[in-house]
């Protein structure tokens, strides 16, 4: 398939619009530029119900400002991104996180003073009181509900023996599990991945790929952005690929795989 | 070298007594806590009274309390027949005789005010409640001595006020069980315009800086009140912070107002500050409506002049007391301070020092510690001695009538303790006021049972 | 609510309500046994629990907590002129006014964080401190401090000056002099008002410790330690923090109302920003994040205030009285430095020291010291175990 | 007119003084992130350089004087300085005069040992707490250094006059054909100078020296300055010298117009905190101008007609502006983001 096709494909996913029950993510017409310098432009990006899409390109190309966008956190200049009917563009983190959207970062965030089990177990209490719910007097430690829950999923990250751990004590991938599991916990109908395996040896690595796959299977709709292509061919589902802000191919793995311009644009860089 | 401040306070055993017994001994449910006297509080059960000195120890008028404490600690060895007597071979009541009181030897404990009432009411208790101190005194600024006051009254002791100027310590807020010595703004305003008259003329034209609370205040309206009698003008009256630092942004507009009289009513470091600046302005060596410009501060303190150096030449005020006043009593003070630490006393020290043996003699002579019976005792009490010439402890306000001396900035001083000189001393029937004039009510004495 | 402490908990809380109750004889043997002084531990240590509310769980290092404590003192010498000498009306008028300043402020403070945070929280209590010296001398009678005063014998005496106590006089209660705060009768001085001040200090220990334990407190904590992955995780912390700050001005509120309860009288002095860093000193020096720590901070700073002050040279000599007299005069000598009027450097070394060796302040010097002591446990365990303060500086 | 002249100069004069403290406070804050709650301490003691050397000077040997006597009536003890013995009463008197400017130089190589003393022994281990702490350890070095200074000079305020041909008052106004009313202190009028001269010459050792450039890149970005294997850790140390040095010598200068006493740091710490607040943490020009800014308010708010509009407004009107640009300018006037925000 050639750019123009794929472009063209894009153009008539548009023309479902929202509404469509399999489409979760739309990504309208996105333009952002800092001090004159175009990060996104004209970025149309729709993800289904359900898929693992990733986000590729060489550094600079506009991934992680996507990313941010997307969670609110940059305000783009135009346009908008519409979720599951609701639009994010302006929506604080939290608030676009209550309707579902969970995102892990570049490097961990956890909370380093708390342990393993309370990381996991804040997430959860956010998806079940909301945004803010004032009861000082109702105990962390009656949660008994969140806490089994909590425990399960640490145990399927694989943290079980690090669960009254303080987080700070956690190697770095295993805060990467960790964060991996505070999103889990909330159920999100939209997992943003911001470079899941990066700095991971490769025993972690696939171990996380499995793990990742292993979520694939729940049907949770996931937006990866990675810089390691063996991660995102195990993944995806299908690809999108940025350059100078702009989309210059989107399609299955196999479709990018043997796109001449993707290979220009990015796998060539690699391999220089 | 001089490096080191020879102000520092010497070594004291007195008092060690009572200081000691309250770290080593418990008291709880003895003594302090309830009374075991049913008569008044803190009735001293052994051989020992324990008076409770209360003086900024930190803070701004650090200097200033050190001094008082001193005074306290002449004032006890004094009253235990230690040293050569000072005062007490001075002072017109000769009931004492150098043995304590009431055969009693005197103690002391000390506390530190920090200059802020709460700290200060804090100490006073400790004072009284653990330490048994059956009469507090000292102080070094309106607030503190007024809280203080008000503590005394509450707990049943008296209180015998130290340096303390505003007019409410002995009229709006005075209390049964306090007693003051020190003069206030009425009588500083009072003595002070009749020599401003004499000295300026009657045609002058004020205007005021005046540190915006509530002593500030009432400084301002005594002034203001005797000098527009004289039939001078009052220009502008303009409020400034407590501890601005840098007065000239006041100062400046006095340059263009028309007047011709700069009165500050600051004390410490703000009169230190404004003062020095007023001077850098050049306004002591102005001219206006053809007449020299002159500098007015209301209530001097030679301890704090000395941080405002050559700026306090020629510059008129008031205080309680000077060291180098001559009569006998003033004499013996000055002899037995001066050779026990080595400078002249300030007037907050004398002040400190007439008011322990004030409360003595007056323990002395009813016989008892209990409040009532020694208040009553300096009700009406008057004396003379104490390097004040005649005094009146007046019944209705708790104030001592006397002599004021109005002072002037020494233009050649010999050392750096004589900055001041007397210029005049303004007799005590011009200062006095009839009590009702600042108000309050001094309510029934409390002995604290 | 009262499922909310665990065993340990409940263990804590009575050991801690023991200790306090028994203070009167407890604190005999170092000469501090006496009512004032006593209240001053329970008060202050009141203000710095609520303090560390905000401090120890979130991080916000407020500069200004003292304007709360001030206006909580006002309030309750205007109810006690207004309305009765009760001290129930004066407390809760005292929590409620205290909390409504805390919300404004907090309102605008928390829009900024870190330094910026605190400098806000200080201009906001300098300007109280400053009105409330001067031109609010009306409502809060300026350097003299506003007092409780005898009935006003006619409506043009000013209310500063004289009082009108609605409910009392309606009751007909008979005043002789200045009257007394009290409960239902009971007097409000002495050991009933340590008493009194006692017990609120065990239930605002209670409270602290639930929040501690709960959600809220969960979400507090989680606030210090990443307040941006907390936000991606679906919390507005906003409200939370404006909540914490609100509750531990409402602590402040009520310590400043036990001030006046136990002592009628409220001076702007407490609103100085040197007022609301000797809480910050007193949260810190017992250790920041702990329950007990701030408490024991207060206790050690009053103690040193009020006894370490009176230490003069006198005492001194009697102290070292069995050394011979020069090396006695030496050890006075330098012991002056340190305590009577030396006190304050006291303070600024052990202050130093404190942060300097021990940051988790004297409760981590005592963790240590049982680490010391057991070192045979498992350190996990340890690590989590409850009153530990949130540690990981980074 | 006048009045408001007046009140600008007034203003210049403060914002010289606030200025200098600002700049100190915020260079060390933006190279070493480290909040010093101990700098105003570090400007008292610049101060107590002035009295030390007029002490220092003042050095006497006593003799019993035959004809004067003393306070108690004793044959008075004259002291009289070696300064005099040795140069005679001319030179020394010339010393004693000119001694606060002179102090400048004790002030300089004092304080620039205190700062980097403080530097090595205490800041060094605090680079990577918590500002809370930062704030604290310098808090209670504050306290012990003004306690230290108190034990050796009291409590009172200690008067340190200028030069006797400065001590006056300057004619403005006849200089700009004002009239004559327009009179200001020659040593305000030097302070404001002096102010401008040392704030110009740290700028312009910042900008112009390689030294500099380091510090500024440091300021930065520190790890990548760190990873071109350029020590910037000793530099930092001398930076903190060259903070306490301007904080010194600004307080020496300071002394004739405020006359010096132990809390003075104190008094001026809040302030110099707003002033590198509103003008942004770590930003050299905006301490600069906010010092300036709130000097000339300050100033203004002092008025009396502005004052019978707003009563008190003089008492809070630096807090008030704090507390505004701080809520519309989130990191002051010239703050870069991120910092201090932690």
């Amino acid at each position: 398939m050639s750019v123009a096709e794929m472009a063209t494909h894009g153009t008539d996913e548009r023309g479902f619009r929202s509404g469509v029950p399999n489409k979760v993510l739309h990504v309208d017409d996105v333009h952002k530029s800092f001090a004159g310098l175009h990060a996104l432009s004209d970025v149309d990006l729709d993800v289904r119900q359900g898929e693992t899409h990733a986000i590729i390109g060489p550094n600079g190309a506009g991934k992680s400002t996507l990313l941010n966008v997307c969670v609110g956190r940059i305000k783009p200049d135009r346009g908008a991104v519409i979720f599951d009917g609701n639009t994010l563009t302006g929506k604080a983190p939290h608030e676009i996180n209550q309707l579902g959207v969970a995102r892990v970062f570049q490097t961990p965030e956890v909370f380093l003073d708390l342990s393993v089990l309370q990381n996991v177990m804040v997430p959860a209490l956010s998806k079940r009181d909301g945004y803010f719910n004032l009861n000082p007097f109702t105990a962390f430690a009656g949660e008994t509900a969140i806490r089994d829950e909590a425990e399960e999923v640490i145990a399927n990250v694989g943290l079980k023996y690090h669960i009254h751990s303080p987080a700070s004590s956690l190697s770095r991938g295993d805060k990467r599990r960790l964060e991996l599991a505070m999103c889990l916990i909330q159920h999100p109908k939209l997992l943003l991945l911001d470079e899941p395996t990066a700095g991971m040896a490769r025993h972690d690595t696939n171990a996380t790929i499995d793990l990742l796959k292993e979520i694939k299977e729940n049907g949770m709709t996931k937006i990866i952005i990675e810089h390691d292509m063996h991660v995102v061919f195990s993944l995806a589902d299908r690809i999108t690929v940025l350059a100078g802000g702009r989309i210059i191919a989107q399609g299955s793995p196999e479709e990018i795989k043997n796109n001449p311009k993707v290979k220009e644009a990015y796998l060539g860089e690699e391999q220089v | 070298m001089t490096f080191r401040n020879p102000n520092r306070r010497k070594i004291l055993k007195i008092g060690a007594a009572a200081g000691v017994t309250t770290l080593a001994t418990p008291y709880f449910f003895s003594r302090g806590a309830f009374a075991q006297s049913m008569d008044y509080r803190n009735a001293p059960e052994g051989d020992t009274v324990t008076l409770g000195f209360n003086v900024p120890q930190t803070g701004a008028y650090a200097d200033e309390g050190a001094d008082e404490l001193r005074a306290y600690q002449l004032a006890v060895e004094h009253l235990n027949g230690e040293g050569d007597g000072g005062m007490l071979n001075t002072f017109s009541s000769k009931a004492l005789e150098g043995n304590g009181v009431n055969g009693k030897k005197v103690a002391f404990v000390t506390g530190d005010t920090q200059t802020k009432s709460d700290a200060a009411r804090a100490s006073a208790k400790r004072m009284i409640e653990n330490d048994g101190a059956v009469m507090i005194t000292g102080g070094s600024s309106s607030g503190v001595a007024i809280a203080v006051q008000g503590l005394c009254q509450e707990a049943g002791v008296i209180f015998m006020a130290g340096l303390t100027h505003s007019n409410d310590t002995t009229g709006k807020d005075k209390r049964a069980n306090g007693f003051r010595h020190f003069f206030n703004t009425e009588m500083t305003g009072a003595a002070l315009a009749p020599v401003l008259k004499n000295a300026y003329g009657t045609d002058r034209k004020a205007y005021h800086l005046t540190a915006d609370y509530t002593w500030g205040w009432s400084q301002e309206g005594s002034i203001k009140k005797y000098t527009e009698q004289l039939g001078w003008e009052t220009v502008d009256a303009v409020r400034t912070p407590l501890g601005a630092g840098d007065f000239s942004q006041y100062l400046t507009p006095v340059l263009n107002s028309g007047a011709d009289v700069l009165v500050l009513n600051h004390y410490g470091k703000d009169m230190v500050n404004s003062l020095t600046q007023a001077v850098q302005f050049g306004l002591r060596d102005k001219q206006v409506n053809g007449k020299d410009f002159v500098i007015v501060v209301p209530l001097y303190s030679r301890l704090m002049a000395q941080g405002a150096g050559e700026n306090v030449k020629g510059i008129f005020g008031s205080t309680n007391w000077h060291w180098s006043l001559q009569d006998e009593g003033s004499k013996a003070f000055v002899k037995s301070f001066g050779e026990k630490y080595g400078f002249p006393p300030s007037q907050a020290a004398h002040t400190c020092y007439c008011q322990t043996l004030l409360y003595a003699d007056a323990a002395q002579r009813s016989g008892t510690f209990q409040p009532s019976e020694v208040g009553k005792a300096l009700e009406g009490f008057e004396f003379d001695g104490l390097g004040n010439g005649p005094v009146l402890y007046r019944e209705a306000d708790h104030q001592c009538f006397k002599d004021v001396l109005v002072v002037k900035g020494k233009e050649n001083p010999d050392s750096k303790f004589d900055l001041l000189e007397v210029v005049e001393i303004t007799p005590r029937e011009q200062v006095e006021y009839p009590p009702e004039l600042l108000g309050g009510e001094l309510g029934p004495y409390n002995d604290g049972v | 609510m009262l499922r909310t402490l665990s065993r340990s908990d409940w263990l804590l809380l009575i050991v801690f309500a023991a200790v306090v109750l028994t203070l009167p004889w407890t604190m005999q043997p170092i000469g501090a046994a006496y009512p004032d002084l006593l209240q001053k531990f329970a008060i202050y240590g009141l203000f710095a629990i609520g303090f560390n509310i905000l401090f120890g769980l979130t991080g916000y290092l407020s500069f200004g907590h003292a304007a709360f404590l001030g206006v909580g003192s006002y309030a309750a010498v205007w109810s006690f002129k207004l309305l009765t000498m009760n001290v129930l009306p004066a407390l809760a008028l005292s929590v409620a006014v205290a909390g409504v300043f805390a919300f404004l402020i907090g309102y605008v403070s928390l829009r900024r964080s870190g330094i910026y945070f605190s400098i806000l929280t200080l201009a906001f209590a300098q300007m109280s401190y400053n009105l409330a010296y001067s031109v609010f001398t009306p409502i809060t009678n300026g350097e003299t401090g506003l007092q409780v005063r005898a009935i006003r014998a006619s409506a043009e005496t000013p209310l500063r000056d004289g009082d009108v106590r609605i409910i009392d006089q309606a009751l007909g209660v008979q005043e002789v002099g200045i009257p007394i705060s009290n409960l239902f009768g009971m007097k409000m001085s002495g050991y009933p008002g340590f008493y009194f001040c006692a017990v609120l200090l065990i239930i605002g220990f209670f409270i602290a410790l639930s929040i501690s334990r709960s959600n809220f407190g969960m979400m507090l904590k989680a606030i210090k330690s990443n307040q941006n992955r907390l936000k991606y995780t679906g919390v507005h912390t906003r409200p939370y923090l404006i909540a914490a700050f609100v509750i531990s001005g409402m602590y402040a509120g009520l310590a400043g109302s036990l001030l006046s309860i136990t002592d009628p009288i409220a001076g702007a002095e407490r609103m100085q920003w040197t007022a609301s860093g000797e809480v910050v000193l007193m949260t810190i020096l017992g250790g920041a994040g702990t329950l007990i720590g701030p408490v024991l901070g207060a206790g050690l700073i009053k103690y040193a205030e009020q006894k370490v002050s009176s230490w003069n040279e006198g005492i001194l000599h009697d102290a070292f009285s069995l050394l011979p007299g020069p090396v006695q005069d030496f050890f006075v000598e330098f012991a002056t430095l340190f305590v009577g009027e030396g006190w304050h450097l006291t303070l600024g070394l052990m202050f130093m020291i404190i942060v300097i060796f021990l940051p988790g302040g004297l409760m981590e010097g005592f963790r240590r010291l049982r680490r010391a002591l057991t070192s045979g446990r498992s350190s996990a365990s340890r690590t989590m175990s409850s009153t530990s303060p949130v540690q990981e500086r980074g | 007119m006048d009045a408001i002249f007046l009140q600008i100069l007034n203003g210049l004069d403060k914002g010289g003084a606030y200025a200098l403290i600002a700049l100190g406070l915020t260079l060390v804050f933006g190279t070493l992130g480290v909040v010093n709650f101990a700098h105003g301490a570090l400007f008292m003691l610049g101060a107590f350089c002035a009295v030390t050397l007029n002490r220092l000077l003042n050095i006497s040997f006593e003799r019993v004087s035959e004809t004067e006597t003393n306070f108690l009536g004793k044959p008075l003890v004259e002291q009289v300085p070696y300064l005099e013995q040795w140069f005679g009463p001319e030179v020394a008197g010339f010393l004693l005069d000119w001694s606060v400017p002179i102090s400048i130089l004790l002030a300089v190589v004092v304080m620039a040992i205190v700062g980097i003393a403080m530097e090595r022994g205490l800041i060094k281990h605090f680079y990577k707490r918590p500002h809370a702490d930062q704030i604290l350890v310098t808090f209670g070095l504050a306290i012990v250094l003004q306690e230290i200074v108190r034990h050796f000079f009291g409590a009172n305020p200690i008067p340190q006059p200028a030069p006797d041909i400065v001590a006056g008052a300057a004619n403005v106004g006849a200089w700009l054909g004002l009239g004559d009313n327009l009179i200001y202190p020659w040593w305000r009028l030097i302070y404001f100078l002096f102010s401008a001269v040392v704030i110009f010459a740290v700028f312009a050792f910042l900008q112009f020296t390689t030294f500099g450039m380091v510090v500024r890149a440091g300021m930065h970005d520190r790890e990548t300055v760190g990873l071109l294997g350029i020590n910037i850790q000793r530099r930092f140390t001398i930076v903190f010298g060259l903070a306490a040095a301007v904080a010194g010598i600004a307080g020496a200068m300071y002394t004739p117009i405020l006359p010096p006493d132990y809390h003075m740091g104190m008094d001026f710490l809040v302030l110099s905190f707003v002033v590198v607040v509103v003008g942004g943490m770590g930003s050299l020009g905006g301490a600069v101008l906010a010092g300036f800014l709130l000097g000339i308010l300050q100033s203004f708010a002092s008025m009396t007609a502005i004052k019978s509009i707003l009563p008190g407004i003089d008492q809070i009107i630096i807090y008030l502006v704090a507390v505004i640009v701080l809520l519309t300018l989130p990191r002051g006037l010239m703050g870069r983001p991120g910092v201090a925000e932690d």
